[in-house]
């Protein structure tokens, strides 16, 4: 028997595979291959206040070992989510995570203020980190004041778990861990996309609409490794590690890094399945190597 | 209808020309039931530049051999990897994905038009209209006469009409100079083909009042509705080509 | 016909590729397979004052679509170059360019000087992005103020072609670019290395000896190619694009991008003829669209 | 000796147990010379994980012929995507590289160390020492009777003493403790298979003063000595084990 709980605080998770936001929708679109409840937890697509409609086609290229998407967080606004998916994904036997983003402070707070009314609704992920919108998103998560105002602002009226989103896109990653840390974020998750690029020579223009757009997929891991892995080291709270995840041996890595647990991206769009065969692939791996308890094997690089 | 993933046996890969194949497909299981314009998305094994997988019509389903079948042109790395898939290999796909084509009405004309590899779901659709009772007109364009494919196929669904290019077959011209677009007569068009087509033929149906649903080829990231990669702009907003199409209504389109 | 070269100042190049430091050895190594003077120009390998070992076994590790390396400036330090490697790279009939590093900013200052007696070395590449060396290189790269100090301190010893090649490792590389043009650098090149990660989940210990080390090749691509378009915006002097470029469409991208030039870097390792099959292949591909000289497509996607 | 890449024409590919095959490679140009100890960098198609080429020793060479041998063990990925190539298909290889095993002076003893795959480029050695007119020995080490190879091809360069980890064929336990070394009576060893067994027969010969060249299996980027990722510590520095190895005498090696 093998262990694979973990907890932020209080929240127990069963096991540490999360699906990342806005590469899992709202957990329904996977319910014809999986059984959701299997997962320690899901975070939904990112969500705002207001209804938004993202950017215009194309949002999306392939890149070698991963993609670029420029979706612009896409979504239906809150009061549509509370009134026609929360009564749905309330009823999944997992942590059910919402991923808020905004433009200005104010409608971080607004949002965290709605959601923390959710009964089922354990912790938000606040996304400071979102590449592809031109006000807020990356704005907060690549300078370490407005990164402070915001997790500080949430902080105050958000009771429930709060995990920050940060950002790869910086010089050093763990000023924005810490400074999480230190405003009361229960947990910190990393990497949202890298910020990326790629130009169609057929027809000589960008492969985006918005010309730039958020590396993701295989092609960051390593990337997204070492941050997890510095920010392990430097903070006392549960990271999360993002990026290029794709199968068991990734997301081992990523806990031998430090990561608490992990959140699976892109490898959804390829396997939908990608999710819950990690979950078993972990358990086969900790008691291949004769482990009882997931905790064993966090962060053992940094252990001697 | 709910979607699966699964490996399926090549049971065929046959030549139609230099760039465009047929695969046949046998499931281990039943095969689902499948509407046309429905897709799949094709796993494309082995490649660093085939990281997403491709989606790709259903183009023609048997279901009492349980086998389907997909017509796939060569347009890039994904694609050429799949020309080279030789009888009992396998292949992953999620599917069936996405809307249909709609019926017509009891008794109204219908015609379907076709460019090139956009032929891919109307097979299936011409196959389902005359199954239903219809017999739908079938207008096919291609850039010239050795271009042609699956003549005969959509033959044994109805009267076809052709136009190339250079004319070296049927009508010279785009398939809307086709004279049998001369006088509107049709109630019902179903188009898929390259953009340009589809743009003009949506043109024709609006300007004569017909009804029109065009099958959609944007890219996708996933094909469950997931990632919102795929949209296209709507009078509703932006919709999922993946999950709200491929198939749309010209009317709802903001072309 | 179709005219390829560009210039640097007064400094004329043949054609627009060149190859990576670190990634092209001295050119000896690739003379069995190309003839080494049909490029743009070469820049060798990373140079320091004194001879150094590098870092301990393992330095590679391979990624999706890439790979890892923790080399660590190994060389046989100025004087080995002067007397042993400088009389054989003279001979080529290319730009041979001398990629400079060090720990301080004085070391840098006497490579310079030394560099500059040397006649058939028409410019340096001054590296202040190197992610695998303890002092100086990316540290030098990621503080805009030691950038500028080792940046004015060489320009003010070197008077041939300055290159200042720029880590991406920060949160606005615009920023360096900017600054390495106001103290008088001819040109700028990205990016290095992204620093990034692997772990050995068999072993259970990082796969580096250093733990962190350089990420190259296609993975990067998009990223280095976000970062040649947002420079090549911000500044006057020419940009030369590196990153993940495999062949002459990847290449192709970076100038539309705005690069004035491109270094071919793991290319070379997987094919050591890359480069000079993405000479002729820029050649066919102007030719096709029907340009009569490279400079018609240098930017193109920022001139509408 | 001009290094050259080239696609070659794969001429056969034999299994020779479950892990281990031998690829039989052939030329359109001439072959160019080759030493024993050296190897190529092979290119493995179509993976995103198998980005780098993989380093691989020349097992046997013949001119006559316009062929060689390259004898794999499946490791992961890349080798095993070269274990499904067939007859007929193309494989592009970067070759000759490395150093070669020095031969040994007039009259003297030699042994031949081999482990699992590590026997991959001590055939080539011993048909070369014995067309040079030496007769080595030739001590082989598998886990048991199954994992043996080449054994008949090794019988016809000289003497062939075994051992195998569960005593199930010559003599029970690792080469080292072979009998044959009991008396130590050989003047040169060369050795070749995993690192504890490098490092095992090294103390060995150090102990008993006996020449011995070691080929190293470091983790390669270039194999041209382009990249400085492969190197090994000896008491002259690091080393390129691509360009000043792979064969090093464990005198030079700080181990
Ligand atoms: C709903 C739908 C049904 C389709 N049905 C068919 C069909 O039945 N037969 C057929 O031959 N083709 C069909 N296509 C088009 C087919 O998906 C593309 O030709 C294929 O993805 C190209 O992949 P590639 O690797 O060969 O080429 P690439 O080199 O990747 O690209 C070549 C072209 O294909 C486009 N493309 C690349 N990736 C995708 C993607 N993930 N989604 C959509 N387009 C992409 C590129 O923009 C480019 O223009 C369909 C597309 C859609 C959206
Ligand atoms: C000079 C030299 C000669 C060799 N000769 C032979 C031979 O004749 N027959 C044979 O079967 N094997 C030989 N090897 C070992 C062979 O190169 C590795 O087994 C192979 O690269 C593994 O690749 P993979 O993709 O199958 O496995 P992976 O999954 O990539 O790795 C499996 C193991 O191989 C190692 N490896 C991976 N990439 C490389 C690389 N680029 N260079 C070296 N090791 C690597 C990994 O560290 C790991 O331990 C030789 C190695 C060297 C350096
Ligand atoms: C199509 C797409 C949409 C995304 N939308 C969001 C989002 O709304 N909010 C967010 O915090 N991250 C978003 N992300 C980032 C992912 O959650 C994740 O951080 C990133 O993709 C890296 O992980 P991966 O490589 O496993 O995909 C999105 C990623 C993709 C590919
Ligand atoms: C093995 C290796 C060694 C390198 N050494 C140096 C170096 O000495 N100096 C330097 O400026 N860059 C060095 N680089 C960085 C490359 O020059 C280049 O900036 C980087 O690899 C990105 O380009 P690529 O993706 O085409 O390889 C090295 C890269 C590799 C892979
Ligand atoms: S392709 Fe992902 S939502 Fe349509
Ligand atoms: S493998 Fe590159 S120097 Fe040896």
């Amino acid at each position: 028997m093998v262990n694979l709980g973990f907890s932020i605080g209080d929240l127990l998770f069963k096991n540490p595979v999360l699906t990342a936001s806005g590469t899992f929708g709202y957990g329904t679109e996977f319910e014809d291959f999986m059984d959701v409840s299997k997962l320690g937890g899901i975070i939904l697509k990112g969500t705002t206040l207001e209804p938004r409609e993202g950017n215009s086609y194309p949002r999306m290229a392939e890149t070698p070992s991963g993609m670029l998407n420029s979706v612009g967080l896409q979504n239906r606004g809150i009061d549509y989510f509370e009134k026609n998916i929360y009564p749905h994904v309330s009823g999944y036997n997992t942590n059910v995570i919402v991923n808020i983003n905004g433009n200005y402070v104010d409608d971080y707070v607004a949002l965290a203020e709605r959601i923390e009314k959710l009964d089922k609704i354990p912790a938000i992920e606040l996304n400071i980190s979102c590449p592809n919108v031109k006000m807020g998103g990356m704005a907060f998560g690549t300078n370490l004041d407005s990164a402070r105002e915001v997790i500080k602002a949430v902080r105050a009226v958000y009771s429930k778990k709060l995990i920050v989103k940060l950002s790869p896109n910086v010089t050093n990653i763990v000023d924005f861990a810490r400074i999480a840390e230190e405003e009361g974020a229960d947990s910190v998750s990393l990497i949202n996309t890298l910020l990326g690029m790629s130009v169609d020579i057929k027809n000589m223009k960008p492969s985006l609409s918005t010309i730039t757009g958020g590396l993701s997929g295989p092609a960051i891991k390593p990337v997204a490794l070492r941050m997890v892995w510095q920010v392990a080291k430097s903070v006392k709270i549960p990271v999360i590690g993002i990026g290029g995840i794709m199968n068991t041996s990734d997301a081992i890595e990523f806990l031998i890094a430090g990561a608490t647990a992990v959140q699976i991206g892109t490898a959804s769009f390829i396997d939908p399945q990608a999710s819950v065969k990690i979950v078993e692939g972990i358990r086969e791996y900790l008691a291949d190597k004769k482990f009882s308890d997931i905790k064993e094997i966090i962060g053992l690089i940094n252990r001697d | 209808m709910t979607k699966r993933i699964e490996d399926l046996k090549i049971k065929g890969n046959k030549r139609l020309n230099k760039d465009i194949f047929i695969l046949e497909l046998s499931g281990n299981a039943k095969i689902p039931e499948m509407k046309p314009g429905q897709f799949a998305q094709v796993k494309i094994e082995g490649s660093p530049e085939t990281f997403l997988r491709r989606p790709i019509s259903i183009h023609d389903v048997d279901y009492e051999n349980n086998t389907f079948k997909l017509l796939i042109q060569i347009a890039g790395k994904g694609t050429d990897t799949l020309s080279r898939l030789e009888k009992g290999d396998f292949l992953n796909l999620i599917y069936p994905l996405g809307n249909s084509f709609s019926l017509p009405e009891k008794g109204e004309r219908s015609l379907l038009v076709g460019g090139g590899c956009g032929v891919a779901p109307l097979l299936f659709l011409a196959k389902n209209l005359k199954s239903n009772g219809y017999t739908p007109d079938v207008l096919l364009g291609y850039r010239n006469i050795e271009r042609i494919i699956e003549y005969q196929e959509f033959s044994q669904t109805g009267k076809v009409f052709l136009t190339t290019e250079d004319g070296s077959k049927g009508e010279k011209g785009f398939v809307t100079d086709h004279s049998v677009l001369s006088s509107p007569s049709y109630d019902m068009i179903y188009c898929c083909g390259p953009d340009s087509m589809l743009k003009a033929v949506a043109g024709y149906c609006k300007k004569n009042r017909i009804r029109c649903e065009v099958s959609l080829e944007n890219l996708m990231g996933c094909g469950i509705g997931a990632c919102l990669c795929c949209i296209v702009e709507t009078i509703r907003g932006n919709l999922c080509t993946c999950t709200d199409g491929p198939v749309f209504n010209i009317n709802e389109l903001k072309w």
